[in-house]
């Protein structure tokens, strides 16, 4: 099993979240995180002082899939997320042990 | 006395003002995130039930003439025969009707059928509420805790806080605990709301406390016999309503600081509460030194008080019981130790030379206001809850009470990091349906 | 006349309270996190601009003398020849072009450059508002909707809440839809606020109502008369003020229920403004009764009209279209039919047995405002859409509003389990700027 | 009178609102989350411990007779000797010392140990507040800043803002910068509080400055005179209140916009207080042209003064300082330049032909105040330094003061994303506990 | 060392944590995550507006451990974590190079 | 590559940051988290109700970095996150087969 995190824009998380429903991912978890790189952040002002916030809101994708299907899941991701402009994020892959679902205790593939 | 006038039509609006949106807030602030709305939504709708009901038989029943509970609710129906002039005397008395509903939805937080509460409102208001004002408010030789005892309460020690928190006692019983509690936390989830809703009940009280003037004479028998009672009645009772207010906010924050350590901003705002509570009946019977001694002992006990339900195991949420109905006693009862005969009642207390007679009418108004409130109000809590239920269905309790009932959640607000606050998953769930349908 | 004097210091301070902070709360909560700051600076900045404006020109275009649409601007400019034993009257008056202008803002929540609210306040506030005052409010015979027309408004159904209404619809027209809309979820960020909007603008509109009292005689011509008519006539404004209002939220309520299964607590913040908002041009004209059946009826039809811009397909944000000028609309033709002789207008409505007169007058005076209101505003914002423009940057507006035009997001709060709300990312990332600049 | 009489009721309710809970809501959203409670509580027991103080000596050395700097504590010792038709007036002065204290509250955020704020308040109203209340308000022929100098000072310039913003920047110099100021983000958690609290705190100053009004008569003496001085002075504080607030909006958005290129929701907020505290000593003296004068300047002015504190390295958290010392200052003495003879003082100022006396005047008032207060407050703040100390642990000054010194946090909100708000972490971390221990 | 991450419903968090604790888990680092899957959302009402909310409130767990307790870790989660009702959540167990006690720089097994 | 995931003190993140950058790190994704382990939490009172919070406030940060660079970047964490007191949390090194920009569809160290 393989599983896929993503870090992408977060306005484009919908469409990302249809793709792969579209191409038959079951379910995924998902969480508001904040991003450090090249796109910088924005400036603030408060009663004159400026305060440079370096980090952008980005969402976190999490998918366990199985090792078939990990290419694609990926390849969809980038096509979907990307918008050419700086700080459109990254996918890795790595690898899983096993998955179980907790409902049932079934493992691995059957537990997606 | 258009000056009298004038004062009382802001006072009205003030004492409106305390349950939409002070006591809301106050509330609102202690509940949890999942339920603030609902808490907030009892007062609302509490405001309009019972505001309508007491145009329609409220004044009758408390105003329309001679009856030891209560007077004939038709004398006076939909204020028929009242002239406008008059108007603003019911609507000032309508806002008490009011917040006396409303202070009950404290206890019963997160667990009571909206439904529920929607039919108890109009119940309560014409079994309990109306006449509990007749036999203190609609003061006639006969109506039983003013006229028949002569039990002095100048804004509503009885009708108001001892009323409500015994009915919110009687309800929490009927009603049970919360899922999870005393174990898991139910802390309040804004307290700034809570601090924000004490300081706009401080503000409204002034129009409960000062506004409840009776008068001796009317202007035009007496313009300045009227006159002067204003000006010296009205500088007691509103010097009386902050000094006890201070000295509440000491008195619970020192035992507090003795009990648990700390001095905390939820025991100020409630020490204010509990101040303002005890003080009501009080405001016009004692002097500046009186109102701070009923301050600091409403606050200390209070403070103390407001844990007996973890003992006890009854969960009153938002302390109704805690504050209002000890409060209230505290305050009524202190009247019979610290009247004197230059207030409003003219009547003098043990400290003052009075005698055990006045503590004694002051115990026996209590008495008869806890029984009366607390047996009708268990069998309207009765009925209810054998035909629609009271109790919200256990998984909705879980998931939140504003979800379940009221198809909303008070807050979409991001977590701090977000930047630009866009809307992240927030927003990006609705799309993931067919959108908005309307 | 002292106690009316002193009711209108009050009542003024109430109506500028209304503006700054009740409707910037009651809008700003219903925005979404990153535009919540730009909603209440819009109704900031209008006291500001519109309030200055008003004692230059504004008085004087209103009350300045004779004319159909207004009065010589140059006449009292800048309250040259008011006494400032008149000035009260002058700052009530002035609080209601405030507002007016105010309510506007909930329509374009979002996507407007505050540099294009900026300007349009003066323009509209000049062109639209004071001439509409004068129709209204500075009545004298050749004043178009006062006078001419002869229709009933106590406070300010067509100059207020159509006017505002219309402009509202003209303004989102040429604006055109947030990116997103209505597919993306753009619920209310924080319902607590709108909450205390809404029971904060309960509060003010007393001053609102109430203070709209125009005397039949002055004090020192005829001392009793005055008083009677200010005892009698406040109680009736006061009670139909508070009646209609918790009408609406029952009314509003229910239809939701119907509609959608549920009773919401933004319905009832809703519903208390329709109701106010139905009731302002009809609180002297009608009594309890006919308070109550407007109230109702306003707060279930604008519970049904807030959904026509889906169908429609204008982007009406915070909905001023489905509130104000449909509520205003209601209520000021509602007077028609139950307007009653012995209310301040002296006139009987249909139901009243005053024949169809009243209703046409009525019903005259809203399309004469609606016309004015949305022909002129029209044209004001032509010039501006085509000259700096209207509209925020597309980016700009994704990221949010408040970033991009205030340079500041509402809330740090950090993660409930943050435990001791110790300021995670939100403070380091300052850190790696070089610091604060100053 | 009564209708003045029923003014000042309200009035002082208003001014006691304007500390709880305006002032606290409008620091306490500029804190962090991690203090905002305890920025809070400052006002909140600042009412408490004042207030009572006030009614035992504060009244006294007020208004209980001669004295340069103040009167006989004990001449009128808790109200003795003060009958109740006049302990309104005594409530609205007390009111003034207690937002007084509490302002001061807002330079010391996040460090302050609150046993220390809690010593300092009674030192400091008794040996600081009161004198200068005598100096000023308690106007005798000897009394130092209103009898000798002859300092005009309506409704507090010099004895409320020029005070607290003294007593402030003596405080946070003896205390010591913030943990990583200015260094670190130390930004608003919240500005819809902020903002709300302007909104209040505006409300409210009207009864601070109209309810300011000394009559040169009294009512029996000559009710006529009275009353028109009533009408034609309120109307005049009641404007100049107002468009000074709206000129210090304008003044400050626009030098924010010229220095850092927005107009802030924060800036506005701002401009409402400083406009307020610059016109406060003014209200009477000036025309409305004068007060849009005055208003402008402070905005502009403070706008650009918030900024200094960066240059010269204190750290006045909440710029008490930099909106109250400062707008105080320039409201004091512009009026030597605006004062005009047909105002309350009947003095005519530099612009108005009244050459440079009362620009000295008013300059001298100003020192005298700032010495007075600057010197005392040290002794009083040093006192403390050196036995229980002023600063907080440094470690809970990290995790924050609410927990560290109230054990509690402001808010348990959850992310946006939690869906129905179910507690998540918050509440299985109680459970985590053995529950609830009470 | 393996690393073991789950997403289950937020009332069971509890349960866990005490599960896991009586087995002798030291610690571990949690997250309020939202999950997109077969258990289905609710939908919130404003003004006749109704949104329908796909995401549900989930927590996230993450515990690393010896190789040789993983199992027994995933069994205990999957044991109380389990309601049988859709969206119990799931769990999965991924490959650790090293881990580092920060405060004291130990490594693997004695920086648990 | 290897994703190098950080839980540290709050307080700390910004002086990691600092150094990571330093060394050359482009980017990271950083997360408000809680913890539970030896570090005990804190007790609030709510109207004489005292509540213990066990979990504490901590930052995770996730850095995929080259295989070489692994160690360095560890090391430079549990150097500057240090403060010697318990609670500083911890770091662990996992595989991650392959990570990709989604601006570029860049692969791997390209990616970074
Ligand atoms: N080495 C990394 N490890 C983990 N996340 C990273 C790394 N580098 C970048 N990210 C994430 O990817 C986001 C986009 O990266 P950035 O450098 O801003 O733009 P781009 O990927 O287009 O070059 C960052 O905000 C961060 O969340
Ligand atoms: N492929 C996946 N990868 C990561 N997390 C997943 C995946 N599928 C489901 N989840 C998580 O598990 C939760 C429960 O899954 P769901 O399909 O709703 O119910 P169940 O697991 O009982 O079938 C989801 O909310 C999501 O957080
Ligand atoms: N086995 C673990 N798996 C994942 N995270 C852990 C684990 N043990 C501890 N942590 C994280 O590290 C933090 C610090 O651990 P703790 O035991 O409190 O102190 P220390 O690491 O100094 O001994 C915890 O708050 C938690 O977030």
């Amino acid at each position: 099993m393989k599983l896929v995190t993503a870090v992408i824009k977060p306005h484009k998380w919908e469409d990302v979240r249809e793709a792969l429903e579209t191409f038959g991912v079951a379910g995924m978890t998902v969480s508001e995180v904040s991003g450090y790189g090249r796109q910088k952040g924005h400036t603030e002002v408060y009663r004159g002082a400026e305060y440079d916030i370096a980090l952008v809101p980005k969402i976190r994708i999490e998918i366990v899939t199985d090792d078939a299907d990990a290419d694609d899941v990926v390849g969809i991701i980038v096509k979907t997320a990307q918008t050419g402009r700086i700080g459109d994020g990254k996918v890795w892959v790595s690898p899983v042990d096993t998955v179980v679902r907790v409902r049932t205790g079934e493992q691995d593939a059957s537990a997606l | 006395m258009d000056g009298y006038y004038a004062f009382m039509l802001v006072a009205t609006a003030f004492v409106l003002m305390m349950t939409v949106p002070a006591l809301a807030l106050f509330y609102g602030g202690m509940s949890r995130s999942k339920s603030v709305l609902n808490m907030m939504m009892m007062s609302f709708i509490a405001a309009a039930i019972v505001g309508i009901l007491y145009v329609a038989v409220g004044w009758s029943m408390g105003f329309g003439g001679e009856g030891t509970f209560f007077a004939n609710p038709f004398e006076l129906f939909w204020l028929d025969g009242v002239t406008t002039d008059n108007y603003i005397y019911v609507m000032f008395q309508m806002t008490f009707a009011i917040i006396t509903a409303a202070l009950i939805s404290g206890a019963v937080a997160d667990r009571l059928k909206f439904s529920a509460w929607v039919v108890f409102l109009p119940l309560w208001a014409i079994i309990v509420y109306f006449p509990m004002a007749h036999m203190v408010f609609g003061c006639t030789d006969d109506s039983l805790i003013c006229g028949r005892i002569g039990a002095q309460d100048y804004a509503g020690g009885t009708a108001v806080h001892i009323n409500a928190g015994v009915a919110a006692l009687v309800l929490v019983v009927l009603l049970g605990k919360r899922i999870g509690w005393p174990k898991d936390q139910m802390r309040p989830h804004n307290l700034t709301l809570t601090m924000l809703g004490a300081g706009m009940l401080w503000l409204g009280w002034y129009g409960f406390n000062v506004g409840s003037i009776v008068f001796g004479t009317t202007f035009d028998e007496d313009p300045d016999a009227f006159l002067a009672q204003f000006y010296s009645e009205t500088g007691r009772t509103f010097a009386n309503t902050t000094l006890a207010t201070f000295a509440a906010i000491l008195g619970w924050l020192l035992i507090e600081r003795l009990l648990h350590g700390k001095a905390t901003s939820l025991g100020a705002a409630s020490g204010i509460v509990a101040g303002l509570v005890a003080i009501t009946p009080a405001a016009g019977a004692v002097d500046i030194g009186g109102a701070v001694a009923i301050g600091a002992i409403a606050g200390a006990v209070c403070a103390w008080a407001v844990s007996l339900k973890y003992r006890l195991g009854y969960d009153d949420s938002l302390d109704v019981v805690g504050v209002h109905l000890v409060g209230g006693i505290i305050g009524t009862i202190l009247i019979g130790l610290f009247s004197t005969s230059s207030g409003a009642g003219g009547i003098d207390g043990l400290f003052y030379g009075g005698g055990l007679g006045s503590l004694g009418d002051q115990t026996l108004g209590v008495l008869v206001a806890v029984a009366y409130s607390g047996i009708l109000t268990a069998v309207i809590a009765l009925a209810i809850k054998y035909t629609i239920g009271l109790r919200l269905d256990e998984e909705d309790e879980v998931n939140g009470i504003d979800l379940a009932e009221h198809g909303e959640t008070a807050y979409d607000l991001h977590s701090g990091s977000s930047g630009g606050g866009s809307s992240l998953l927030a927003a990006s769930t609705s799309t993931s349906s067919e959108g908005v349908k309307a």
